[in-house]
């Protein structure tokens, strides 16, 4: 591990941190423009997130330490995985502590801790939602898991950063199973992130919510933590997406930690057409009843495994 | 046999001619009903099996096979037939013998092994270098019918008579065909079957405690259950 | 040879799980779980020390819905109940729901899966004939015993022959 | 060496004297240990100096007896540690005259001296002599309690394996008869390292009649179906001292019978016939025994059978051959032998302390005995195969080496496990965890023997000592 390499790795993981938030605002602003609202401004989320920094903690008095525990957790998850994403560059130090398959254990344990956090209080609402969490999670890890086979068949890897490589750094071809494998990722990454169709990020209806019942019973810090750790899952599913299916502009090697700031401006403009796309996704789409969740992952499970099966009938 | 008699010596033929004694008593004890007789069959070839052995001793010059064949006189033909006798008086079990299936069948089956052994005992015998080389199918044959006779039986010292007439046929093979094992091994044998039979008399003794009978079908009980 | 070589070791240092090499598949569990840590910790100390640790404790929130017994905490059986109700369709479910009007609700459910039914059962009960028929050679009496050790013996004699 | 042999001999005799007095079972005890001692030190000679032969080439010590002469000493301690407070307890319980103790020590220390001396000799002859005296120190031993099963069951092991051992005589008998024209009448040709110097020339039809013979009557022993029917009986039956021994050390060496004539066979044939007829024989006996186990009531019954089992998979590695299989077989005696006489000892002590047999009747023991169930539920596992016991290590080199070597046994070995575990967990599950209404009781029972035979077999499983692993191998590559 260079001291470069180390530099490289932290500038990636900063540039994670404060960019997350920006994508939610931009989605967000994104969204009321297509709608005819009028959008909320882009920084809001920052704003956010100060002001609930700021407040005084209000916990259950039959919390246990768990419940105070898991906003930190889930944060740390997130940056962690922030930090082996190659949203900026591929060969950073961290990178090999997780390949593909360990980065979606990395995101279900942070899942399994807001489960657990939420029905650490007992109430009704936190174990409904909690369940739909782990209902949801357990159809969209194994289409998520497909769709990153897909991508390693390609490969012949499940670490990111030789995908990332092999795909950005080869003549260019057109992979049809990729395209498979991009439609059925965009649906579990609406999913993963308590977007429309599967979820309501910006409604609290009792019967539909899922992720906003979990985290009811939280509030100033611990919520300011929840709801940038959010950001930052959303964040990092666009750009293992971005990765996967646009890995271009990302620089190559971690020593030269210019290059990282020069992939920069990449990164933000194609998060900006991005999050421009997940806005359009979830205008023109409606949140689908709980029990239709299954017919939507299955759907994104399905299609999966057809750009795998494309790809070894058509080869790579 | 594939060989000529004539052109034997005499002391084998002596000795086929005992294989033969020894064959014919099996058939004998495979077809008798008392018990009594049973036992003295049992001493009669007790009797060919020391005869045979003195024969190959002498003609072989092999000392130890006086001392084998002097064992086998006391241990089966006086200590063997003495112990049944005294059992059976004791326990009162004079009763006729009753096979499991009858005599005559019995026989049919006898012959049926009979030739079966000695045609598995055909190319084997004309490797050996004895000139008594044919017993071995006739042990071979006398060890079968004993076993068939240890599977027809219905009652206890029948089916230890067997047994004991089994081990004779075994004792013929090794004195008559390889002219005898190593004296170690022999007398390791004769000892086994002595203890083995003092063993079976406290057991019989045991059994008819228990059971009030020496029958085995009182020693059926031990068995799957034929309901789950 | 006997035991098999252990995971890690091709070329990568020890804190790294590399079943072919790195550059195929790689975890690193001590890493992941020192990150993790450091994080957190990090973050708690930031946020406590730019902002505050101040908290206050009071009854749960609820939605504003203050009564809250034992008997309303989620069950196992409530928990899977999403992931039941998808797969329904591969089980055998027998449910008893009480109506609002009953005095004494009950509610009792039985989840059968057809593999129980049609794949193990079966099996179970073949596995029970097959005894029953194997356990008949254990019948006691000991002139059968012989039997099978007379017509092992002949058998394999007449098999070498 | 002769150490080893006159220990248990002399220990028989003194027993014979003073048997009936309380201080028997600590001689018993002691003699066993002094044997232990003495095959130690066996075993370091063996190990600084390498096989040997004494007195005239009469006994002899390979890679391939060494441990098994170590086992039979070490299972014979611990079994004597074990016996000494259960047979006190029965003969409180009137269930045995202080005669019948006297009987039981001597027989016991005599039993330990036909193993060893069956194990230790060179000549085939004089290792028939000590199977048939095997024989008959325990049916005297499965006969001790005298009730009508008991006499039934020593009458069946006694009448079925001495016709089972008449054909293994004769099998002997047949190769003295193929040995005597290579190496000349006398007590040479029935030695087994002269044997197996000539193996390759002894005459191929008489070694097949020969073997056909041995296997049968040493197989009887062994418990190898369709051979087998004494077994179970005189297991559930006899003390369970005995059932731990006849299990533990009778079937290993009956089946190290089997294994020295093969040796000879394979030379002689050059042919796989030996290796067909133990996998058939080892095949059926896993297959018949597992389906078997599902229908016991009576909890030795159920290990009886649970041994035929494991014999048969033994048969079946030693019939496959080759080094791994040879290996694993070798290791699976062991690990069996360990196991199943560590389960015996807490079925005894189960058995004793609720005064029945019938698994229906024994519940709950994790309650009422801890230390029991424990024992059991993990000798339990440990001879199903779980890991990481010794059995796993075992049973999956032969399973492996079957799915190389022999494909289409795998299946049936995979069969018979799966419904061998099935059987046998489902019974001993509710014995140890069930509900139960019975309240601790109050003997101390000598667990010490169960665990440390498990804390063995768990060593196994994880970390063979390079020494035993060397003479697995090189035993291995003697056996072929």
């Amino acid at each position: 591990m260079t001291p470069t390499g180390f530099l490289s790795q932290l500038l990636q993981l900063v540039i994670a941190l404060l960019l997350a938030p920006l994508l939610l605002g931009w989605v967000n602003q994104c969204r009321g423009w297509l709608q005819n609202k009028s959008a909320p401004p882009l920084l809001l989320p920052y704003r956010t997130i100060r002001k609930l920094f700021h407040k005084d903690a209000v916990i259950a008095e039959n919390a246990s330490p768990i419940f105070r525990t898991m906003p930190y957790i889930i944060f740390g998850a997130m940056a962690l995985a922030a930090a082996i994403v190659p949203s900026l560059a591929t060969d950073l130090p961290f990178a090999q502590a997780a390949d593909a398959i360990a980065l979606v254990g990395l995101f279900a344990l942070a899942r399994v801790f807001i489960a657990l956090a939420a029905m650490d209080i007992g109430t009704a609402f936190g174990s409904m939602g909690a369940r739909r969490e782990m209902f949801v999670g357990f159809l969209a890890e194994p289409a998520l898991l497909m769709v990153l086979f897909t991508a390693s068949l390609i490969s012949g890897s499940t670490s990111l950063p030789t995908i990332v490589d092999t795909l950005a750094h080869r003549e260019i071809a057109i992979y049809p199973s990729l395209a498979f494998a991009g439609v059925a990722f965009t649906m579990v990454s609406l999913a993963e992130n308590a977007r429309i169709p599967i979820d309501n990020p910006a409604t609290h209806l009792e019967l539909t919510m899922i992720h906003e019942a979990m985290i009811l019973e939280y509030s100033a810090r611990h919520l300011a933590l929840i709801e940038w750790a959010s950001a930052l899952k959303l964040f990092n599913y666009s750009c293992i997406g971005l990765a996967l299916f646009l890995p271009f502009g990302i620089a190559q090697g971690s020593d030269d930690w210019l290059a990282i700031l020069g992939a920069t401006p990449v990164l933000v403009a194609k998060l900006a057409v991005g999050g421009f796309a997940l806005a359009l996704i979830e205008t023109f789409s409606a949140k689908v009843r709980i029990f239709r969740a299954p017919e939507f992952l299955g759907t994104a499970f399905l299609l999966a495994v057809l750009g795998m099966l494309v790809n070894l009938l058509l080869g790579s | 046999m594939a060989h000529t008699i004539a052109g034997l010596p005499l002391w084998a033929q002596l000795i086929n001619l005992l294989a033969a004694v020894l064959l014919l008593l099996a058939f004998a004890m495979l077809a008798q009903r008392r018990v009594l007789s049973l036992i003295n069959l049992f001493a009669a070839q007790g009797l060919a099996l020391a005869c045979s052995t003195a024969i190959v001793a002498f003609a072989t010059a092999q000392p130890h096979l006086y001392w084998s064949a002097g064992l086998t006189l006391v241990l089966k033909v006086a200590l063997l037939p003495w112990l049944l006798h005294h059992l059976i008086r004791k326990l009162d079990v004079r009763w006729d013998v009753e096979g499991l299936i009858n005599i005559p069948t019995t026989m049919l089956i006898g012959i049926v092994l009979v030739v079966f052994s000695f045609n598995l005992a055909v190319p084997i015998s004309q490797l050996a270098n004895t000139v008594t080389r044919s017993t071995l199918g006739i042990a071979t044959a006398s060890v079968m019918l004993s076993f068939l006779m240890m599977i027809t039986r219905r009652k206890a010292i029948p089916q230890v008579i067997g047994f004991l007439s089994m081990e004779n046929g075994l004792f013929f093979a090794a004195t008559s065909a390889t002219y005898g094992m190593p004296m170690v091994v022999e007398l390791g044998i004769a000892l086994d079957v002595l203890v083995g039979m003092l063993i079976l008399g406290v057991f019989f003794f045991q059994i008819r405690e228990q059971f009030d009978s020496l029958d085995l079908k009182h020693l059926e009980k031990l068995k799957e259950e034929s309901h789950l | 040879m006997l035991i098999g070589s252990t995971l890690g070791g091709h070329g990568g240092s020890w804190l790294l799980l590399a079943p072919i090499n790195p550059d195929r598949a790689s975890y690193s569990p001590i890493i992941v779980l020192l990150v993790i840590f450091a994080v957190v910790a990090l973050t708690i100390q930031v946020v406590h020390r730019q902002y505050h640790g101040r908290k206050r404790l009071g009854p749960a929130w609820d939605c504003g819905y203050p009564l809250q017994t034992a008997r309303m905490q989620d069950t196992a059986e409530g928990f899977g109940q999403p992931i039941r109700q998808v797969f329904e369709a591969f089980f055998h479910v027998e449910r008893v729901l009480p109506s609002p009007f009953d005095a004494t609700p009950e509610y009792r459910m039985k989840v059968e899966d057809h593999f129980w039914r049609w794949l193990y059962l079966p099996v179970v009960r073949s596995t029970e004939a097959v005894a029953r028929l194997i356990g008949l050679i254990q019948q006691g009496r000991i002139s059968v015993y012989l039997t099978y050790s007379f017509f092992t013996l002949l058998a394999l004699l007449f098999f070498i022959r | 060496m002769l150490f080893v042999l006159g220990l248990p001999i002399a220990g028989a005799l003194v027993l014979a004297a003073i048997g009936h007095r309380t201080q028997a079972a600590a001689v018993n005890v002691a003699v066993c240990f002094a044997t232990l001692l003495a095959a130690a030190l066996l075993t370091v000679r063996v190990i600084s100096e390498g096989p040997m032969l004494v007195l005239d080439r009469l006994f002899f010590v390979d890679s391939f007896n060494v441990f098994l002469v170590a086992l039979t000493a070490f299972v014979g301690f611990t079994t004597a540690i074990f016996s000494s407070p259960y047979m006190r307890i029965e003969h409180e319980h009137g269930r045995l005259t202080a005669g019948r103790l006297r009987l039981y020590h001597s027989m016991f220390q005599l039993f330990n001296f036909t193993m060893l001396l069956a194990l230790l000799t060179n000549n085939m002859g004089i290792l028939w002599v000590a199977m048939e005296a095997a024989t008959l120190t325990t049916v005297l031993l499965v006969s001790l309690y005298r009730t009508p099963a008991s006499l039934e069951a020593a009458w069946k092991y006694f009448i079925l394996c001495g016709v089972g051992i008449a054909q293994a005589l004769f099998g002997t008998i047949l190769l003295y008869f193929a040995a005597e024209k290579l190496l000349g009448a006398g007590g040479g040709a029935l030695l087994w390292t002269e044997l197996n110097g000539v193996k390759n020339q002894l005459e191929p039809t008489v070694l097949s009649l020969a073997f056909v013979f041995l296997l049968v009557g040493y197989g009887t022993k062994v418990g190898l179906v369709p051979l087998h029917n004494w077994l179970p009986d005189a297991h559930a039956e006899g003390p369970t001292p005995v059932s731990a021994v006849l299990s533990g050390l009778l079937l290993n060496v009956a089946l190290y019978a089997v294994v020295r004539c093969k040796v000879l066979v394979d030379g002689s044939l050059n042919t796989s016939f030996a290796k067909g007829l133990m996998m058939g024989f080892g095949l059926l006996s896993v297959v018949v025994a597992a389906f078997l186990l599902s229908r016991q009531k009576d909890i030795k019954r159920l290990f009886a059978y649970s041994s035929i089992e494991h014999m048969g998979i033994i048969t079946f590695a030693f019939g496959m051959g080759g080094p791994i299989a040879n290996f694993a077989g070798l290791l699976h005696m062991t690990v069996h032998s360990l196991t199943k006489s560590a389960i015996f000892f807490a079925v005894g002590h189960a058995a004793q302390k609720t005064g029945t047999q019938l698994m229906d009747d024994i519940r709950g023991l994790i309650t009422t005995r801890p230390a029991i169930g424990w024992g059991l539920i993990l000798g339990t596992l440990a001879i199903l195969g779980m890991p990481p016991f010794g059995v796993f290590a075992s049973e999956f080199l032969i399973l492996t080496t079957a799915i190389h070597d022999q494909p289409w046994a795998t299946p049936l070995l995979l069969l018979a496990l799966g419904v061998a575990f099935a059987a046998v967990f489902s019974k001993v599950q509710p014995m140890v965890f069930g509900e139960t209404t019975a309240k601790r009781l109050p003997y101390r029972p000598a667990m010490a023997p169960v665990f440390v035979h498990l804390a063995i077999v768990l060593m196994l499983g994880l970390w063979i000592p390079p020494v035993l692993a060397d003479w697995y191998r090189q035993a291995a590559k003697l056996i072929g």
